[in-house]
């Protein structure tokens, strides 16, 4: 079976321009080598800190940004040479919903018009046939019907984040990459919009890509997890695997960190040193290597560790080298 | 009153509320909020947004914005009622015996300002201590932060700093004077998940040597779990449940509390469903009658809706306000 | 239905929408009657304002000594009516005002748009042309380009409108590039919109706020130039009402202590400015939040 | 901080460009500049003469060539009426200018500062609404109408100041107030918004935390950083005064850089006109530049951040 999207040797850099007097060229490596397969109807869940691509990533699916190098597969198809009909299948397959709920819904449109907006744009549908679907999508989500002819501000964050989730749902899509989609939602919100994200993947047979810097949440709703770091994939597998047995010291570090559910919840208290380096100048070698606790061979700080399958999961670290 | 039995912190019946520019809107912000705190002791504070949370914090240290008052209660620090204290006394206490970080340690810092005159300025102000004597002071707390080379970041302007230096020396400015109690007001929210472990396990490490009292607010059951020796549940301006951390959590009493707990996901079981709270927290200018928290409880009687509930206790120092168990 | 759909059905009230707060009736009631006074100022005005009896000259107003009720307000060095010439001086400020802030808003908050949303080249080019303007101060822009074309209502309007349409323009394209990054925006190209649904539907209702209030506050500054151009002898061209050009009459019987000449224009233009400003700092308050702090 | 010199510096230069092209543009947009750059009532030999000068039937480009060439040798032509170079005439008023703009500065700061602090720290009460009446005024009653009321008061009436002219110290006071009137009103403005923002800030709730008594926390915490962009603005608005000083100088006869084109306008002098307006622009273009340099050196931000 073909994945629904597949990215292969990703990069994605930003120049840093000093505008039209510019000076020295930088640039800020978001995205660097990375691969990753989405099947469908499942979920992939991208977890790490700020600064780490995982938002870029969502950009280059979403075709917001062009990836320097590398591919994105959709359906077997290389979204770098669609043509404008292929452009629109794509537009049409993949939507989004992301974190702030205040600014993703446009202030001056009713709900109304911002739901159906990719309906308008992409299909040529009668007022009633569009009056129906904007019920439907509604329902789908759990609004009245009523709710179509406000405005945004009238509703709480966690109504706006379901508007969200029912605009992404208009054109039937196959896949919905979801940035942050219940952080700026209050803790009693955020159980509400995670079953309802479950329970719409069940139904509609949809794929999610899940990015979050929560693991919890990212373990409790993917198949499968990546845990990037500056740029980089550095552990990805099967969900339960991953976060239930995590190998690479990072994701170790990331999930000591994670907040107990309970006082009793014992975990190994590692607290990484220092800041993230900043992607304009991440450190050679393991870019990990500055921060890792258990950093011990002076390769580490030289070759950059490749992905490689340990305990049935992908790690890129020189501890599980095979020599 | 004899200094040893009296708690450090005790809070009673505290009630603060905003009132619109021109007096017709009331926003009950803090209702009848009452607990108390012991020295060394690690109190959490829990609410989502609007639950007057923060509110509660600015009221302890008397610096409410011009809208909100306090209008009833009594705060008892070090065995005095804060809310009798003129401004010039309570200048005296801010900064000196109880001290408070932000939400966003990062701003906190004024960008003009070498570090050690801002870390050093809270001993020149209440101590008296020279120019001098406060920059070599400043230089010993960054040291009691854990940064490396004081000698030259006393010299340095905050933006030269990077991020997780700036709130270490946050909290070296909160333990400057030797406070007896810290309030921390969401202080980890803005942090990246291993930034946050940092900071809580300075501000542990902080609570140990110097023997502070700790008043922990934050909407992150999590924060309070790692952290609290204590927890008090707010919503919709009161307290609804408090009591010793593992009790909450082990069996917590008010239907909020335990669908808070529930809604979170585990790490390791996933798959399940999270147990989700229906409706919306409430709007705190508009709360519903009876218990706040009527029209989202899965387990309301018909008196929910009609009385508010008594704070009941349920168990050594447990207490909670819900008609299940009154 | 499962419970994570029956969710949500309370809803709470108009969360955003704040108190209706009085409306700044004191301005809107002078902006109205000047506005009268310039529709009307045929049927209004008792003389006519371009012509004046030479024995009539310098009469003071009706209630000081040597006035008549035959000219409530006086009369000028050339034994014009002040009264009427006022009338239709509102004329003259009314229709310049708020054509070149008509003119300037749209010009600037067009080529904004386009700034700030194209980026690239578009950009660079509008705003390295909108710097370059904005240093020059206005007034003396504006003496230069009318010493070029030379005096004449059109041409002022011209004028002012080619000076000021930089203030919009920066002010727009600065909210654009915000609005840019916003996820609403992000979402519509994930749509499919094209760049102009996008600028068209997405940009623009949502910068129109800040060119309405900017437009009011530059009402003011506009009528104000103008009346500095005519008091310079280089806007709206003698004989006509212009107050500018009343004030620059005035200021030959000012040593003479004629003040009704000096001291009448300058009140009109006052008060229409300060109506313009009080509205447009109530519509900022009321409209855009964010721009209070301007 | 080397590289947002050099960026300071192009952007400043370009815009020098941009303005130079926007005057040759708008004078070959006329039709026949040679009309606007030869004396009124001048003879065809002598128009015949300009346009040779000028090139006129060359192309645009070599045209601007000419004109940025002469502007570059600070060579701004001779003035129709005086037959003197205008560089010279400008020169010998400037003087003149610059005492005015700073004794108006010194009257618009002085109020404006002061009531900008009061007003913030008193925000919605009594002194903020009497602060808010007065930029009201300040922006609403153009200088040029406040001078006349000046003159109208302090000379006819009351006989106390000379209403036109200068040489004395007295002189000086009237231009100088209604001309700082409408920029005290500005400052106060200023001051008033960006002590506010200071005021919300997280580092003056810290300052308070601290328990710093309420001087303190606004002279030291808040007044430093509020002054900043205040000082900044008053640095581009005391050249802005030199320049929109025209309106004033010519209503008190002050022998200023405003009253030169003034003169200009009335004498139908282009080259005069055209020249002030020209420095006027560059001279608010480089105290930009200078104030964004200085800027970087007050502020210690900035250094690092760009």
């Amino acid at each position: 079976m073909t994945p629904l999207l597949e990215a292969r040797g990703v990069v994605k850099h930003f120049p840093v321009r000093g505008s039209l007097f510019g000076g020295s060229q930088k640039v800020v490596r978001a995205v660097d080598d990375v691969s990753f397969v989405i099947e469908p109807g499942a979920t992939l869940g991208l977890v790490g800190e700020s600064g780490c691509g995982k938002t870029t990533t969502a950009k280059l699916v979403l075709l917001l940004e062009r990836p320097t190098a590398g591919e994105i597969r959709f359906d077997g198809e290389s979204l770098a040479t669609l043509d404008a009909e292929g452009l629109r299948r794509y537009r049409h397959s993949v939507q989004a919903v992301f974190q702030d709920p205040y600014a993703s819904l446009s202030p001056r449109m009713r709900v109304g018009s911002i739901i159906t907006e990719p309906l308008v744009t992409n299909e040529r549908l009668s007022a009633a046939e569009l009056a129906t679907r904007l019920r439907k999508v509604l329902d789908l989500v759990g609004l009245p019907a009523r709710a179509g002819e406000l405005f945004p501000h009238e509703f709480s964050g966690g109504q706006r984040q379901r508007i969200a989730i029912a605009r992404a749902l208009a054109l039937s899509p196959r896949l919905i990459v979801l940035d942050e989609p219940v952080s700026a939602l209050d803790v009693s919100i955020r159980a509400q919009i995670l079953n309802l994200l479950k329970d719409l993947q069940r139904e509609l047979g949809l794929a999610y890509l899940f990015i979050a810097h929560d693991l919890a949440a990212v373990a409790h709703m993917s198949h499968v997890i990546a845990v990037m770091y500056l740029g980089r994939v550095v552990e990805t597998g099967v969900a339960r695997t991953v976060a239930v047995h995590p190998r690479h010291p990072y994701t170790k570090a990331l999930f000591a960190a994670a907040l107990p559910a309970h006082p009793d919840d014992s975990r190994d208290d590692i607290v990484l040193v220092g800041d993230v380096p900043s992607p304009l100048d991440p450190p050679s070698g393991c870019r990990f290597h500055t921060r890792c606790p258990q950093v011990m061979m002076p390769r580490c700080s030289t070759d950059e560790p490749q992905l490689a399958c340990v305990d049935a999961r992908d790690v890129a670290c020189h501890l599980y080298d095979r020599v | 009153m004899s200094e040893t039995d009296a708690p450090l912190l005790a809070v009673e019946g505290l009630t603060t509320h905003y009132v619109s520019a021109r007096g017709t809107r009331v926003t009950r912000a803090v209702e009848d909020v009452s607990f108390t705190l012991g020295d060394g002791e690690t109190l959490g504070i829990v609410g989502e947004s609007g639950s007057g949370k923060t509110t509660l914090a600015l009221s302890l240290l008397r610096l409410l914005p011009p809208a909100a008052r306090t209008i009833a209660g009594a705060i008892r620090f070090e065995g005095e009622n804060l809310l009798t204290k003129s401004e010039a006394e309570l200048r005296h206490i801010r900064g000196k015996r109880m001290a408070m970080i932000l939400q966003d340690p990062m701003a906190s810092l004024n960008p003009l300002f070498t570090i050690g005159d801002q870390v050093g300025e809270p001993l020149r102000v209440h101590e008296g201590v020279s120019r001098r004597g406060a920059w070599e002071r400043a230089r010993e707390l960054l040291g009691a932060v854990r940064i490396s080379a004081p000698d030259a970041r006393v010299r340095n302007y905050p933006h030269e700093l990077s991020g997780g230096m700036r709130q270490r020396i946050v909290g070296a400015i909160a333990i400057s004077c030797g406070p007896r109690l810290l309030i921390a007001d969401e202080p980890t929210t803005s942090l990246d998940v291993t930034i946050q472990a940092q900071y809580l396990s300075l501000l542990r490490e902080l609570q140990r040597a110097q023997g502070l009292a700790l008043i922990f607010i934050t909407h992150n059951l999590g924060i309070v779990a790692r952290m609290c020796d204590k927890v008090a549940v707010m919503y919709g301006g009161r307290i609804v449940e408090s009591g010793p951390v593992r009790r909450i959590f082990g069996a917590p009493a008010h239907p909020y509390t335990r669908a808070l707990i529930e809604s979170i996901p585990k790490l390791g079981d996933s798959n399940g469903r999270l147990t989700a709270i229906d409706g919306q927290p409430p709007d705190p200018a508009a709360l519903p009658g009876g218990c706040a928290f009527h029209p989202r409880c899965p387990a309301r009687l018909e008196r929910c809706a009609v009385d508010r509930p008594h704070d009941t206790a349920v168990g050594d120092e447990h207490r909670t306000a819900c008609w299940l168990h009154g | 239905m499962n419970a994570s759909r029956a969710a949500v059905l309370a809803f709470p009230g108009r969360l955003a929408s704040f108190r209706r707060e009085g409306w700044p009736m004191v301005p809107i009631t002078i902006l109205a009657v000047l506005a009268l006074l310039a529709i009307f100022a045929d049927v209004i005005a008792p003389h006519d304002p371009q012509v004046g009896l030479l024995g009539e000259r310098f009469r003071p107003p009706a209630w000081q000594q040597g006035g008549s009720t035959a000219h409530l307000l006086g009369t000028d060095h050339v034994g014009r009516d002040v009264l009427s010439r006022l009338i239709f001086g509102a004329r003259v400020s009314m229709v310049v005002g708020f054509t070149a802030v008509i003119f300037a808003g749209v010009v600037g908050t067009v080529l904004g748009i386009l700034a700030g949303y194209l980026g690239g080249w578009v950009d660079q080019v509008i705003m390295r042309v909108t710097d370059a303007w904005l240093a020059l101060p206005a007034l003396t822009f504006a003496i230069f380009l009318a010493a070029i074309v030379g005096p004449s209502e059109m041409n002022i309007v011209i004028i002012l409108g080619l000076v000021y349409w930089t203030r919009y323009a920066r002010v727009v394209r600065g909210e654009v590039l915000s609005l840019k990054e916003r996820d609403y925006v992000r979402l519509a190209i994930v749509a499919g919109c094209s760049k102009r649904t996008i600028m068209r539907r997405h940009i623009l209702p949502n910068v129109v706020n800040s060119a309405i209030v900017l437009a009011t506050l530059m009402l003011g500054v506009v009528i104000v130039t103008e009346a500095a151009l005519s008091f310079l002898g280089v806007g709206v061209p003698p004989p006509k009402p212009a107050w500018g050009l009343m004030l620059a009459d005035g200021k030959k019987g000012l040593m003479a202590g004629y003040w009704w000449l000096t001291v009448l224009p300058g009140v009109c233009i006052m008060l229409m400015v300060l109506s313009a400003n009080l509205i447009g700092d109530w519509l900022r308050v009321k409209l855009d939040p964010q721009l209070r702090q301007l | 901080m080397k590289r947002f010199v050099i960026r300071r510096v192009g952007y400043a230069l370009l815009s020098l460009v941009v303005l130079s092209a926007t005057f040759f543009v708008f004078v070959r947009l006329t039709g026949d500049p040679s009309v606007l750059l030869v004396e009124p009532g001048a003879s065809k030999a002598d128009i015949d003469a300009i346009r040779a000068d000028l090139g006129l039937d060359k192309p645009l480009l070599v045209q601007y060539a000419v004109f940025v060439k002469g502007l570059l040798r600070a060579d701004f032509g001779r003035s129709f009426y005086y037959r003197t170079p205008v560089l010279e005439l400008y020169l010998e008023r400037l003087p003149n200018s610059l005492l005015l703009a700073v004794v108006a500065m010194a009257f618009s700061l002085a109020i404006g500062i002061p009531s900008g602090i009061l007003a913030a720290v008193r925000v919605n009460g009594w002194w903020d609404r009497a602060g808010k009446i007065f930029a009201l005024l300040g922006l609403s009653m153009p200088s040029f109408w406040v001078g006349l009321l000046l003159i109208l008061f302090f000379s006819v009436y009351l006989g106390w100041l000379p209403s036109s002219g200068s040489g004395t110290p007295w002189h000086v006071l009237m231009p100088a107030f209604a001309l700082g009137w409408y920029f005290a009103a500005a400052h106060m403005r200023l001051t008033r918004s960006s002590m506010l923002e200071v005021l919300g800030s997280e580092y003056i709730k810290l300052a308070r935390l601290k328990g710093l008594p309420e001087a303190l926390v606004i002279g030291k915490h808040a007044f430093k950083n509020a002054l900043i962009p205040v000082l900044t603005l008053a640095g581009i608005n005391l050249v802005l005064m030199i320049n929109v000083a025209v309106v004033v100088e010519t209503v008190f006869a002050w022998p200023g850089v405003g009253r030169l084109l003034f003169e200009g306008i009335a004498f139908r002098d282009f080259p005069v006109v055209q020249t002030t307006v020209i420095l006027g622009g560059v001279m608010i273009i480089v105290v930009n530049l200078a104030v964004d340099l200085m800027y970087a050196v007050i502020d210690p931000r900035i250094r690092y951040e760009r």
